[in-house]
């Protein structure tokens, strides 16, 4: 068989999902499949488990009933492994409060086994802005100031997946162009993004995957 | 490897960055050893007695006050997810952070012990059994503070709940640790007492980050 | 294989809490009636029959509760660590109901024994409290209980709890061990008293009935208790549950 | 068997150790006691699963 020769495209699938909260649960039967360079967005009120799905995908949760699953692997077999495909940006920055912008991409990058120069941290900074405040410890920075730097690993990481809890909240127009660029980038060079947003996005991608929690929900719509 | 030095190493700069929380825990340590004679009145031959049981005591509750926090300020900025996602399994990280954890709180107290133990009438010797005592002894308390504050991660009671939880568990490291310095003073030799205290500081090295892991995933899934 | 499968499969039918509930409800009056039972018997033996104690007077007829309530204490908290155990490998939710119902009834024992060892103590050594072995770790074991107990309060999410439960109940069964033997080694250092309450000089046959009878009367009551407790626990985490409304129903 | 007590009060008084035998005995009761009552009362405020079906029917 040729295709047995080639090697693996990146394919994230999901099947029959289902999650509980403490004594609620929020969807079931949740499945897509995303083959390389596809953009999923995962849509739903607030509430409705966009962040469970996220963190179970990446498996910081585990789901009541089915499975992940990366080039048709299911994930849950080697965690260490399957972290190491992925990037997650959760609601929180990951940023210490004590360290400065570019210490905390320092941290950030040894954390996930990407070490990387402090030409190319202050790089990514710029990239997105932020290089200016480089020195300045994170608990000085504003809101989308810190969010900034967080997305700055976006820029160094080379992880196929990317899955991005929110990501434009907080960011300002030339922030949020700028990020979209960045997507927009990972996709074409077959990368595969899982996000999270209440904004319309435009952003311009070959291939988009809705995931709808409220249509997999199990509550009756307040 | 080089993440485990990372974390380590940023661990550490981050103790630095935030000094005056360190020299409140080694305060915190000074001051209760020094109610007890304040207490209990300054017979010489009394306090010689209670010195080692007290500086204990003190050691017990000062690595309890820094560690209830000691994964609360990653949970709660979205370090521990990334730690969690890290290419360092979860024991080894947690291991290397309760690691600095102990350089920068309980060496300190180490190293105050021997004041303390010339407060209270100790000699020379009887001091440096009680010092090494606190090396072997003062890494078990950690793990073990370690274990509880991932269990209570993120709860309201969690800073009252860590005591509770934990102090029992203490009490064969306060019972091996004042015994070697009580043995000692006695003419029975601490080498018992303090060969107990190092094989249960390997145990616990070899055992208890794994249970600190597991309670990490369990309390922020 | 088959069968091998069919059993597992009726464990876990059992395992449910849809199937235990009914169960449970049918099982406990009578556990709390062969306790009852059980209790009366032994108490009749112990304090009415039995005759007095050579050395230690008639102070001795706390033992007839002293030590069963000493054993339960102990083997309360095995069991915790058994259901513990089940809670991980078989991911049940009934495990940790019952490793959760059996705590404050094994708490209240270790409570007993505490309270009647003191009471022992005053007559026999002249003192309430006597820092033993046996006494001290009795002590630290109602104070892990009472760890577990808090824990459990604190948490508010079911599976967390039961998980983290379930690994407390795991150290503290892992460490009892250790707690006791340097407690032991503390108290040669300190030449304290070494007294057994069990160790009775010339234990005579009425006592030994007396006692086993009581043993398994406080046996019944816990289980008879956990029973009532868990079917608790079960309706407060499952009222949504569709089974629930339907044994209302019927 | 025989009893093994002259007279009742002779019982209660243990052999001088009534106070120590009955207080362990008697606060055994209490403790057993209130956990019984503890355990119903909170059965009671969770209702019969009857009770609990119609409060489901009308919400």
């Amino acid at each position: 068989m040729l295709t047995d020769l080639l090697p693996a495209p990146n394919l994230l699938s999901a099947t029959g999902l289902a999650c509980r909260r403490g004594e609620r649960r929020l969807f079931k039967g949740v499945a897509f499949s995303a083959p390389a360079g596809s953009l999923v967005l995962v849509g739903g009120r607030n509430g409705s488990g966009k962040t469970s799905l996220l963190r179970i995908l990446v498996g910081l949760s585990s789901a009541v009933a089915g499975s992940v699953a990366w080039c048709g692997r299911p994930v849950a077999t080697d965690p260490l492994a399957w972290a190491a495909q992925l990037f997650y940006l959760g609601h929180a920055s990951a940023l210490k409060d004590d360290l400065d912008a570019a210490e905390n991409l320092e941290l950030a990058c040894s954390l996930a086994a990407e070490p990387c120069s402090r030409d190319a941290r202050l790089a990514a900074l710029a990239r997105l802005g932020v290089a200016h405040r480089a020195g300045l410890p994170a608990r000085l920075l504003s809101q989308g100031q810190r969010r900034r730097v967080a997305l700055a690993r976006l820029a160094l990481t080379h992880r196929p997946l990317w899955v991005l809890d929110e990501p434009f909240v907080g960011l300002d127009a030339i922030a949020m162009a700028e990020l979209g660029q960045l997507i927009e980038t990972h996709l074409m060079r077959s990368g595969i993004v899982v996000l999270t947003t209440h904004q319309a996005v435009d952003l311009v991608v070959s291939r988009r995957i809705v995931v709808d929690l409220d249509a997999a929900s199990l509550e009756a719509p307040a | 490897m080089n993440a485990l030095v990372a974390i380590m190493r940023f661990e550490l700069l981050l103790a630095w960055r935030r000094k005056s929380a360190l020299a409140t825990t080694l305060g915190f340590f000074v001051i209760v050893a020094s109610l007890f004679p304040l207490g209990l009145g300054a017979d010489p031959q009394l306090l010689r007695l209670i010195g080692s049981g007290v500086v204990w005591v003190a050691a017990l509750l000062a690595t309890l006050l820094g560690l209830a926090r000691l994964f609360a300020a990653d949970h709660e900025d979205g370090t521990l997810e990334q730690l969690r996602l890290s290419c360092v399994p979860l024991p080894l990280a947690a291991l290397a952070k309760i690691g600095a954890h102990w350089l920068v709180t309980a060496v300190p107290l180490c190293l105050a012990a021997p004041i303390l133990g010339l407060q209270y009438g100790l000699s020379a010797s009887a001091i440096g059994v009680l010092v090494a005592s606190l090396v072997l002894g003062t890494p078990v308390l950690c793990l073990l503070g370690a274990m509880g504050a991932a269990l209570t991660l993120g709860l309201r009671a969690g800073g009252v709940l860590v005591p509770v939880l934990v102090l029992p568990l203490e009490v064969p490291v306060l019972i091996m640790g004042a015994g070697s310095v009580e043995a000692h003073m006695n003419g029975l030799g601490a080498g018992p007492w303090l060969s107990l205290l190092a094989a249960l500081l390997i145990v616990f090295v070899l055992a208890t980050p794994w249970v600190v892991a597991f309670a990490l995933r369990i309390s922020s899934e | 294989m088959a069968t091998l499968t069919a059993s597992r499969s009726r464990f876990f039918r059992y395992a449910s809490p849809a199937t235990f509930y009914p169960l449970a409800g049918r099982l406990w009056p009578w556990f709390a009636a062969v306790a009852a039972v059980l209790a009366l018997a032994g108490l009749a033996i112990g304090l009415l029959i039995a005759p007095t104690d050579a050395t230690q007077g008639d102070s001795y007829r706390i033992i007839f509760i002293h030590v069963p309530a000493a054993w339960m204490s102990m083997f309360i908290y095995l069991v915790m660590a058994f259901y513990a155990v089940l809670t991980f490998v078989f991911q049940t939710r009934l495990s940790a109901m019952m490793m959760r119902a059996l705590a404050p009834t094994g708490a209240m024992f270790t409570f007993i024994a505490l309270w009647t060892g003191a009471l022992w103590g005053k007559p026999t050594w002249g003192a309430w409290w006597v820092w033993d072995a046996r006494l001290t770790s009795e002590l630290i074991l109602l104070f892990l209980y009472l760890g577990f107990m808090a824990l459990q309060s604190a948490i508010d999410d079911t599976r967390r709890a039961d998980r983290a439960g379930a690994l407390v109940a795991l150290v503290g069964v892992v460490n009892v061990p250790i707690i006791y033997f340097s407690v032991k080694w503390w108290n040669t250092l300190h030449q304290g008293a070494s007294v057994s309450l069990t160790r009775a000089p010339s234990m005579a046959r009425e006592m030994l009935i007396g006692m086993l009878l009581m043993a398994l009367a406080c046996w019944m009551y816990s289980i008879a208790v956990a029973l009532v407790r868990v079917r608790a626990l079960i309706v407060e985490r499952e009222r949504d549950a569709a089974w629930l409304r339907e044994a209302g129903e019927a | 068997m025989p009893v093994f007590w002259n007279s009742v009060s002779e019982f209660v008084a243990m052999g001088g150790y009534g106070d120590y035998v009955w207080g362990a005995y008697g606060v055994t009761l209490m403790a057993i006691v209130i956990e019984v009552l503890a355990l119903r009362l909170r059965s009671r405020r969770l209702g019969t699963p009857a009770q609990r079906a119609l409060g489901a029917g009308q919400s």
